[in-house]
C-alpha cells in the first residue's frame, strides 16, 4: 500500500487533487482511498489531503503518519511558519514541488534517500487558464505530474478521473495534467 | 532617525481589543465586524458566541483572539445564554458590563430565532449582533433565510438557485417593539461604531445587525471586501436605518442608488444569473427601499 | 494572556478544570497564509489610516505612514485596494 | 420548620434555602407547581432571586448556563419532554463543567401523551454527564437539592446534577418537610465561588474548538470528577447528616444483611418496597431491598458489597432501553460482572407509564422471580 | 455501479436508490456533504424527490415525522450537536412507530467544540427506541441504508433506524462503493404503504393522550418490535446477500473462532482491529475480533454465542458514559450474564474526541489486556 | 305530530364535524374555534397539534372527538410537522387536503415561533391556526408571551402581574412576508368562517390567529365567553383585521370602542388592577389601534 | 369512528401498532359534568339559531326550536345567555 | 392508617379539601400524605382527590384502591354517567356526602356495613359567603364534617389547617367548617 500526503492552501483544491489521485488508481484496478486534512479549512491557511493505494481491501480508518509520497502545490509553505512538510516522511519517499526551480535547490533532495521532482504547475495552469492569473488552480495540474513521478496510475485514467470530477473545462484541465506529466524534472 | 509626521488620522478608536492571529479567512468581514465593535464598546464587555464562523476564528482551546471574555455556547442558544448571563449578573447587583450574544445569521435568523424572540419578549438587557454572511460560512456554505434570492450555495446549487427573499429579520425585531434595532456595516466603521455606543447605552434588548461579507462564501476577491459592502449600501441592497423605540431613522441615503447588477458582478455567488434574474432583483430592490422610506415617513419620531 | 507562547497541556493535571482559554493566539503567526505581501510607499502615503481601518486581523500598526506586520499579515489585499492615493503594492513573496 | 407540602413545593423550596440567585424554567406537567411557587416566592420577596420565564426548556438550561458560567447559582427544573429538548444543552452544561442543579420530575415520554410516573425521561440523559439522583420521598427531594450544590460546586467535582422525583407520586403529594433555616443553611453549604467565570477583568473563552489532541484529556477529567464526586456525595451526606439528623448515601440498604433475595429500586417504589419487604418478612420470606439514591455517578462498589450475600436479586426498573433491558438492571449486572461475581439476576418492568406500582405488584414481582429462571426482560402488569 | 465516493455521498445515494420521497435535513459539519450532494441530486432531478431546507434538525426530524405519518418515505441525516437538538422527537419518532431512516455521522459532543470522530452522540440516544447501525466503510453506509428502509417498514417492525458513520474516517473519506441500479432495488424494497397514515378519508388521531391503563401495552409492544427487528435483520441481510453478494448481520465475527482474546469493535474501528488481528496473528498471538454492528436492537444471543470461546474479551468504545463506563462495554457484560457467562473482560475507551485509532492504538490495548487484571474503565492513549 | 315550522337560522354551515364528547371545560372558546374552522374547511383536512388544551380535548387513546385525521404533535414542532405533511404529500403529488397546524399561544408565540418562522419563510403550503387563550392553560395557567399586559397567572401572580405588551404576533408574521394574515375571533364565527374559506384557496403559509376565552384560566363564567370576546372586539383589544400579501384591511371597525373597563371587570384575572393600571392598558390599546390603522392607510391595495 | 362504543383493548394483541384512536367520543356521555340543564321554550324561541352557533360541544341540534342533547351538554350556559330572547332556562337538577 | 378519597368537580377544590385534611391531622401529631386524582383535572368534570392518615411513616406511594372514608362534595355526581363513587369503598366504610337529604336517602346506606352521613355543605357555604351564591365554594366546609364524623383531627387543627392554606375569607371558611362540623347528619 502506498500512501501519499498533498499539501496545499485552503481554496486551491489540494482535496480534489487527493480524491483525483484516488480515482484514476481506482480506474487502473487498484483499492483507493483518500482524504482531506481532518479540520477547519480556512482560505488561505495550509491544508493537507491524503490518499491510499492498494491492491488488496483497505481496512483500515486512520491518519496517514508516514507518507511514501509528498506533493506540495504551493511552494510557499515550505518553510512556511508552523508548517514541517516533511515531517514523517518514509527514507527513501518522492516530494513532487510545484516550483520553477531545479530539485536539487530543495535542501531536503537527496537526505536520507529522498527525491525531489519539480514541475512548474502554474505555468502550466496559467497556460491553460485554470482559475484567474492572480490566483492560477494548480490541482488537476499536479496530478498529472504525480502519475509521472510515481507511476502509481496511468496518465489516461488521471484524465478520466479529472473529467468525472470537475465540472468547468474539463478538457483544458486534462490538458494541463498531460503537460506536467511531460514536463516534471 | 524619522522625520516628524503628524499622526495617521484615526476616524474610529486606536485600541485594538481583538488581536492578530485569529483564524478567519483572509479578508474576513466578519473579523472586521467585531474588530468594531469592541472598539465601540471596551474591555467591559462578555460575549457569548454560538456555533458559526466566529467559534473558529477566535481560536481554539486553550487559546483566545479576542481580549473579552467570550463563552461558546450551542447554536440555539445565543440570545438565551446572553440573557442568563445578564440576568445573572443583575441577581447579584453586578450589572456593570454590557452582555453581548455575536452570531452570525443562520444563528439568527433560523436556528436561533426562537431564543432571540424571547429574550426580546422579556426586555432582556443584552445587545444582539447578528453578522450577516448570508449562508452558513462556517459548515461550507450553505443557504440561510438570510441568504438573497439568486444566490448560489451548495444547498441551493445553480440550477436550484435560492429563490425567495432574504428574511426581513429587521422589521421582525422591530416588531418585538424592542427600544434598539439598526443595521450597519463594515464598509462604514464610523456609523457603526457610534450605533454600539449608543445601543450599549439603552436598558433592554438592542439587536444589531452587521453586514460582513464573506469572499470565501460570496466567491468574491478577498480585496473586495470592503467595497463589496460599501456596494450593498450604495446600492439598497443592504439600506443602513435604525429603528428608536418605534421611530425609523434612515441613517445613510445614497444620492444615486446604484445598478445591483455592479453589486451582484463582483460575486461569484451570482454569476448564473441571467439579465431577467437581475431585473426581478433590482426590482425588489427599490420596492423595498421605496417601503422603507414610507415607514420612515410615517412612523418616525419627527412625524409625530 | 497576551504573550505569544504556546501553551504547555503535556498531562491531564496540566489542563484547566473547565475548557477555558489560558493564552492568545499571538503564537500563531499567520504569515504563512499569504502569497504576496503588501508594501507600503511611504511617498505616497497620506497619512489617511484607511489601511489601518480596514485591515482584518489587524496586521497594520497605525504609524505614519501605517506599519505592515509581517508576522500576522495574512495577505487579503484589502489595504491594497482601500488605499486611496494606490501607495501600498502587492509583493510577490514565492519565487 | 416542619410542613405539609408536595414535592414540586419541596424541591422549590429547596433551591429557596440553598440561597439559588437565579432560576430560568418552563413549565411542563406535573412540574408546573415548581414554576408557580418559585414566581410566588420570587414575588413575595422571600426568595432573593431573579427568575427569567423563558421561552422554551431549551433557553431555559442555556440561560441557567449563562449566569452560572457568569459564576451565579441557578436552578431549575423540568420533566420528561421539556428534558428531553434540554438534551443538548444538558451536554452543554456537563462538558462545560457548570454545577447546575435541576429538579426533574420523572414523567413518561411521548407518545402517546402521557403526563404519568416513568423515569425513561432521565435514563434516557444517563450518557450527559450529569449527576443523577433518584427520591424516595419529598423531604429527600428537599435535602438533595440543598446537599447537590456542595457537592456539585466542589472545585474537583464541577458537574451538574439532577435530582428525580416521581411524577404525582411525589410531585403532587403532599407530606410533612422539615425546612431548614437560612443560619444553618449557611454554615452548611459555602458560598459558590469558581475559579474560572465570565469576567471582563479576566478574561477567558470557554468551550473552544477543541482538537482531537486535547478533547480526550478533558473527557478522562470529566471521569476522575466523577469518581470524586461518589466520595464527596458520601462525604456530603455524613456531614448533613451531622448537622440536621438525616442520612442519605449513593445507595440505602433495608434489612439486607441476611436477605436470600433483594429487590434493587429507586424513587419512590423503594419506599413502597420498603413496606413489601416487611409483609414479606411477616410471611417469613427472608427479603430486603437495596435502593440507588444516585445513578450517575453508579455506585458499582456499593452495589456490589450490598448485594454480597444475596442468593437472588431483582431490579425494578420503570423505564425500559427499547431492544434491550432494563437501564438499571443492566448497570447493576455490569457492576457485578467487574467484581466477578454472578448470581441469579431478574430484570423486571413495572410502573411503565404512571401504572401503579402498589406493594400487590412487589410481591407478584418477588412471587415471579421465586418461581423460574431468569428469562429477561420481565414486564410485570403488562395485559398480555 | 462502482464509483469512488465519501461516506456523506454513499448516505446520499443510498436515499436516492432507496426511492426516498422526502427529505428534510439541516447542515453540520461532517455531514453537510450529505445535505450538499442531495441538493444537487433534487436539483439535477436524478432524485424523484422535496428536500425541505428547514431551519433546524429539530425540524428536519419534525418534518420527517409529518411526512412519514403522512405515509411518505422519508430520510434525514445530522451529527452530533444536531441529533442530540433532535433528540425530543426522536423519542416520538420511535414511538408514534414511524419507520424514518437517519444517517448519522458519528462526531463528539461539546464543548469544547470539536468536529472529530466519537459515538457519544448516537450512543447517548441509546433509549430513544431508535435501531442503531454501525457501518464500517462507506460500502456498508450505502447498504445499510438501503436494507434499513426494508426493516423499518416491516409491519410487525416499524421503528426508525439510524445508521451511522464514523465523521472524517467514513464522513470525508472516499472509497469505492458499488451502486445498486434502480431495476434492481424495486425487486428487493417493495413500497411503504403503512396500514395507518394521515388521510381524511379514514381518519385517525395519533398519539393521543394514553393513560396508565394503556401506556406500557404500547411500550411493550414496541418491546416485540424490537425483538421482531433482530429477526428481520437477519433476514433482510441474507435476501440482500442473495441479490447483491454482500452479507450484513447483527455482528460480524473475524478469525475467532480459536480466538483466545477477541476484541470487540464497532464503526470504522472494526476494520482497523482485522488489520491488528492479522497482524497480531503473524506475532503468533491468536486474536479475533467481534464487530458490534447493530447496537440496537442489541443483539445479545449473537454477542454471547460468538464470544463463547473467548478466554479473554476486549471491548473497545469511542464513547462514554460517564460515571459508569463505556455504552458497548456495558452492554455486553449485561448480556453474557444473562446467559451465565463469566470471563475476563476490558473495557477501554479509545479514539474519543477525534484521536486517532490505529493499528498501533489496538496493538496497545490487547498488550494492555494481556498484562493486568480487569481494572475498569481504561483510558487508551490519554496524555496522563 | 309537530307543528310545522320554518327551519333554524343557520348563519355558518350546518355540518357538525366535530362531535360532542370532547375533553373542553365547560365554556371553552378554543372548543368552538375548531368547530368553526372545520365547518369552513370540510373533512378534506389533515390537522396536526402540538402539546396545549386541544391535544386533551380532543379525547385520549384510543379515541378522537374531531372527525378529521389528527397528528399529536410535540410541543414545538406544529409548524414543523405542517410542512412536512404538506412537502410529503406534494412529493407524490398528493396535494389535495389542506394541512393545518392547530396550536395554543404558548405553542406558537413562545416554544413554537421558530418552527412557525421557518415554514413561513420557506412559504410552506399550509394554514397556522393559533387559537388565543393568552396562557398556558393546559398547563394550569402559566403567562405566555400572549398573556397581556396586567393579567394574573399563575407565574405572574398579583404582585408580579405581567408586565409588558402581548408579543405582536401578526405584525412579526406579516413582516415575514407571508401571502394571508389574518385575526378572528369566536365571537364572529361568519367572519372566521370566511377567513378559513379564503386561507384555503392560497397557496403558501396562512397565518390564522383566532381569540379564544378560556373561562378556567381567565377567571370568568363559562356562559360568558361570547360576550367576553365579543368586548374584546368592541373594545378594540382584539382587532379584527387581514393582511394579504403585504395589504392591510380592518375588518370590523367598532363605531364606538367601548371602554377596556368592561372588558377587564368580566374576568377575574384582571381583578386586582387599580384604575391607574387600567388607564394604562387603555391607552396603550388606543395607541396600537392609532397604529393599525395607519397602517391600513399606508399599506394597503387601495393606496397603492 | 361514530358509533358511541368503548374500545375493547384488552390484551396486547388488542392494541393497534400505532397510536392511534380506533373510535370517537360519543361514549363519554359529558352530561355528568353539568350541575343545572339549558331548557328552551319553544314558545319564546325566535329561531335565530344563535344558541346552536355559539354551543362549544356541540349539543344543540338545528331544529326549530332547537333541542339541546342533554347526553352531551355540559351545562355552560353560552346558550343562555346568547339567546336574544331569554327562551332558554336554567333548571336545576341538584336537589 | 386511614385511607379518605374525596370525590368533587373540576375546579370546585376537592384537592384543596383533601390538602387541609391531611394538614390537619399532622396538626394532630399524625403522618400524613395527600394527592389529587393523577390526570387532567377540567373544569366541571368529576375529580378525585385523596388523603392517608397514619401513625407511623408512610413509605408507600401507590393509589388508594379501598378507601375507608369517602366524601362527596357534589350530590349530583352520585349517579352520574361513568362515575362510580362506591367504587373500592371498605365494608365497614364511612361516606360523607354533601346533600340536603337525610342519609337513609341513599340505597347504600347500611349495606356492606356503609354508613352515609349527610350535611348541607353548600347551604352552610352559602351562608358564610364562600363562592358566590350559584357557584358556592364547599371544599373548606366539608372538612369539618369530616373531622367530626371520623374522629381523625380535631376541628382546632382543621381550621389552623384552613388559615394555612386558604389564601382569602380564612375566617369565613373557618366558620364553615365548623358549622359543618356541628350539623353533620
Ligand atoms: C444544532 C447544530 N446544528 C448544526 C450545527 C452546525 N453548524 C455550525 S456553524 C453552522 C452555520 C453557521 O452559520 P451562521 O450562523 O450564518 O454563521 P457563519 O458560519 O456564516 O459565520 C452550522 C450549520 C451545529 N453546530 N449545531
Ligand atoms: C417541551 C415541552 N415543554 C412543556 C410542555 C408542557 N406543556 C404542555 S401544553 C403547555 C401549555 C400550552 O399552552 P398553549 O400553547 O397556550 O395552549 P393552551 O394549553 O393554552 O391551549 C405546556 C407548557 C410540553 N408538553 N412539552
Ligand atoms: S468563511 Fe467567510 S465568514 Fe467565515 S471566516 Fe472565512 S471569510 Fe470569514
Ligand atoms: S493585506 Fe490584508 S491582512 Fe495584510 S495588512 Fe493588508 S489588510 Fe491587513
Ligand atoms: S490607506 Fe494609503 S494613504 Fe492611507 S494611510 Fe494607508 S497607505 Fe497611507
Ligand atoms: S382550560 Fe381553557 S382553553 Fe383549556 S379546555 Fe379549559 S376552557 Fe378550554
Ligand atoms: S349549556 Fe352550554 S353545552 Fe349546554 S347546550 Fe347550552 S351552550 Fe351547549
Ligand atoms: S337563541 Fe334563543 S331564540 Fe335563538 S334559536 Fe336559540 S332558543 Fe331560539
Ligand atoms: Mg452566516
Ligand atoms: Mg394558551
Amino acid at each position: 500500500m502506498i500512501e501519499i500526503r498533498l499539501h496545499g492552501r485552503g481554496g486551491q483544491g489540494a482535496v480534489k487533487a487527493a480524491e483525483i489521485l484516488a480515482k484514476a488508481a481506482f480506474y487502473d484496478g487498484k483499492v483507493v482511498q483518500s482524504f482531506p486534512f481532518f479540520g477547519v479549512e480556512r482560505r488561505g491557511a495550509p491544508v493537507q489531503a491524503f490518499t491510499r493505494i492498494s491492491d488488496e481491501k483497505i481496512r483500515i480508518h486512520s491518519y496517514i503518519y508516514e507518507p511514501d509520497v509528498l506533493v506540495v502545490l504551493d511552494p510557499t509553505l515550505i518553510g512556511a511558519e508552523g508548517v514541517n512538510i516533511l515531517e514523517g516522511l518514509r527514507s527513501g519517499g518522492k516530494v513532487i514541488v510545484n516550483s520553477t526551480k531545479e530539485p536539487s535547490a530543495f535542501d531536503f533532495h537527496g537526505k536520507n534517500g529522498v527525491t525531489v521532482y519539480t514541475v512548474d504547475a502554474t505555468a502550466i495552469a496559467v497556460k491553460n487558464k485554470l482559475g484567474s492569473e492572480s490566483a492560477p488552480i494548480v490541482n488537476t495540474a499536479i496530478v498529472g505530474a504525480i502519475a509521472k513521478v510515481t507511476g502509481l496510475v496511468t496518465i489516461d485514467s488521471v484524465k478520466k478521473a479529472i473529467f468525472d470530477t470537475i465540472p468547468r473545462n474539463k478538457e483544458a484541465n486534462a490538458v494541463a495534467a498531460e503537460d506536467t506529466f511531460k514536463n516534471v524534472k | 532617525m524619522n522625520e516628524k509626521k503628524k499622526d495617521l488620522t484615526l476616524s474610529i478608536p486606536k485600541e485594538e481589543i481583538m488581536q492578530p492571529g485569529h483564524l478567519a479567512c483572509q479578508g474576513c468581514g466578519a473579523s472586521l465586524a467585531m474588530r468594531y465593535a469592541l472598539k465601540a464598546l471596551g474591555r467591559n464587555v462578555i460575549l457569548d458566541i454560538p456555533a458559526c464562523c466566529w467559534a473558529v476564528i477566535d481560536g481554539p482551546f486553550p487559546y483566545s483572539a479576542t481580549g473579552v471574555p467570550i463563552y461558546h455556547t450551542a447554536f440555539e442558544t445565543a440570545a438565551a445564554v446572553a440573557s442568563g448571563i445578564s440576568n445573572g449578573l443583575r441577581s447579584v447587583g453586578k450589572s456593570g458590563a454590557t452582555i453581548m450574544a455575536w452570531a452570525g445569521d443562520g444563528g439568527t435568523f433560523d436556528i436561533g430565532i426562537q431564543a432571540l424572540s424571547g429574550a426580546a419578549e422579556r426586555n432582556d438587557d443584552i445587545i444582539y449582533t447578528v453578522y450577516d454572511n448570508e449562508a452558513y460560512m462556517n459548515t461550507g456554505i450553505q443557504r440561510s433565510s438570510a441568504t438573497p434570492h439568486g444566490a448560489w450555495t451548495t444547498t441551493t446549487p445553480v440550477k436550484h438557485f435560492k429563490k425567495g427573499e432574504k428574511k426581513d429579520l429587521d422589521s421582525i425585531m422591530v416588531a418585538h417593539g424592542i427600544p434598539y434595532m439598526a443595521t450597519a456595516s463594515i464598509s462604514h466603521p464610523e456609523d457603526l461604531i457610534k450605533k454600539y455606543q449608543k445601543a450599549a447605552k439603552i436598558r433592554g434588548t438592542k439587536f444589531l445587525h452587521v453586514y460582513a461579507p464573506c469572499p470565501t462564501g460570496w466567491k468574491s476577491d478577498p480585496a473586495m471586501t470592503v467595497k463589496v459592502a460599501k456596494l450593498a449600501v450604495e446600492t439598497n441592497v443592504f439600506p443602513i436605518y435604525e429603528v428608536e423605540n418605534g421611530n425609523y431613522r434612515i441613517n445613510i441615503k445614497p444620492s444615486k442608488r446604484k445598478e445591483v447588477k455592479e453589486y451582484l458582478s463582483m460575486q461569484g455567488r451570482f454569476k448564473h444569473l441571467t439579465e431577467e434574474d437581475v431585473k426581478y432583483i433590482q426590482e425588489n430592490i427599490d420596492r423595498k427601499w421605496d417601503t422603507l422610506l414610507k415607514k420612515e415617513q410615517y412612523f418616525s419620531s419627527k412625524e409625530k | 494572556m497576551t504573550d505569544d507562547k504556546k501553551v504547555e497541556l503535556n498531562k491531564v493535571s496540566d489542563y484547566p478544570e473547565m475548557p477555558v482559554s489560558l493564552g492568545s493566539m499571538l503564537w500563531n503567526k499567520t504569515s504563512s497564509w499569504r502569497n504576496f505581501k503588501p508594501v507600503i510607499d511611504g511617498t505616497k502615503c497620506i497619512g489617511c489610516g484607511i489601511c489601518w481601518k480596514f485591515c482584518p486581523e489587524p496586521a497594520i500598526f497605525p504609524t505614519n505612514p501605517p506599519t505592515v506586520d509581517y508576522d500576522f499579515c495574512k495577505g487579503c489585499g484589502i489595504c491594497i485596494s482601500e488605499c486611496p492615493t494606490k501607495a501600498i503594492s502587492k509583493v510577490d513573496e514565492t519565487r | 420548620m416542619k410542613q405539609v407540602m408536595n414535592g414540586d413545593f419541596a424541591a422549590s423550596y429547596g433551591a429557596m434555602s440553598a440561597l439559588v440567585k437565579y432560576v430560568a424554567a418552563y413549565p411542563i406537567t406535573p412540574q408546573t407547581l415548581v414554576v408557580e411557587k418559585l414566581s410566588e416566592l420570587v414575588a413575595d420577596g422571600e426568595m432573593d432571586a431573579v427568575f427569567s420565564k423563558v421561552e422554551s426548556e431549551h433557553s431555559a438550561m442555556a440561560a441557567c448556563i449563562g449566569a452560572e458560567a457568569a459564576g451565579i447559582r441557578t436552578f431549575t427544573a423540568t420533566s420528561s419532554q421539556g428534558l428531553l429538548l434540554m438534551c443538548e444543552v444538558l451536554h452543554w452544561a456537563a462538558r462545560g463543567r457548570l454545577p447546575i442543579v435541576l429538579a426533574n420530575v420523572n414523567r413518561a415520554v411521548a407518545p402517546g401523551w402521557s403526563i404519568w410516573a416513568d423515569a425513561q425521561d432521565s435514563i434516557s440523559q444517563r450518557d450527559t454527564g450529569w449527576m443523577q439522583v433518584y427520591a424516595e420521598d419529598n423531604q429527600e427531594v428537599y435535602d438533595s437539592i440543598i446537599m447537590a450544590y456542595k457537592i456539585a460546586e466542589s472545585p474537583d467535582v464541577l458537574l451538574p446534577m439532577m435530582i428525580n422525583l416521581d411524577a404525582f407520586f411525589l410531585s403532587h403529594t403532599s407530606e410533612v418537610v422539615d425546612l431548614i433555616d437560612k443560619k444553618d443553611i449557611e454554615k452548611f453549604l459555602p458560598p459558590y465561588e469558581p475559579k474560572f467565570k465570565l469576567n471582563p477583568s479576566e478574561p477567558h473563552a470557554f468551550n473552544a474548538l477543541t482538537s482531537p489532541d486535547h478533547y480526550f484529556e478533558l473527557t478522562y477529567k470529566m471521569h476522575l470528577a466523577m469518581e470524586k464526586a461518589k466520595k464527596r456525595i458520601t462525604e456530603v451526606g455524613v456531614e448533613f447528616e451531622k448537622m440536621f439528623g438525616r442520612r442519605y448515601g449513593l445507595t440505602e440498604s433495608y434489612r439486607i444483611e441476611d436477605a436470600d433475595t433483594v429487590l434493587v429500586t429507586f424513587g419512590t417504589i423503594a419506599g413502597t418496597a420498603k413496606e413489601t419487604v416487611d409483609l414479606l418478612r411477616k410471611e417469613g420470606k427472608k427479603v430486603g431491598n437495596l435502593k440507588i439514591r444516585v445513578f450517575r455517578p453508579f455506585p458499582q462498589e456499593e452495589v456490589c458489597e450490598a448485594l454480597k450475600n444475596a442468593k437472588k436479586v431483582i431490579v425494578v426498573d420503570r423505564d425500559y432501553s427499547y431492544g434491550f433491558e432494563g437501564a438499571f438492571f443492566t448497570e447493576v449486572k455490569s457492576a457485578l460482572y467487574n467484581k466477578g461475581v454472578m448470581k441469579p439476576l431478574y430484570g423486571m418492568m413495572a410502573g411503565i407509564g404512571g401504572r401503579d406500582v402498589s406493594t400487590g405488584t412487589l410481591k407478584e414481582i418477588v412471587a415471579k422471580a421465586e418461581g423460574e429462571d431468569p428469562k429477561n426482560p420481565y414486564f410485570i402488569g403488562v395485559k398480555l
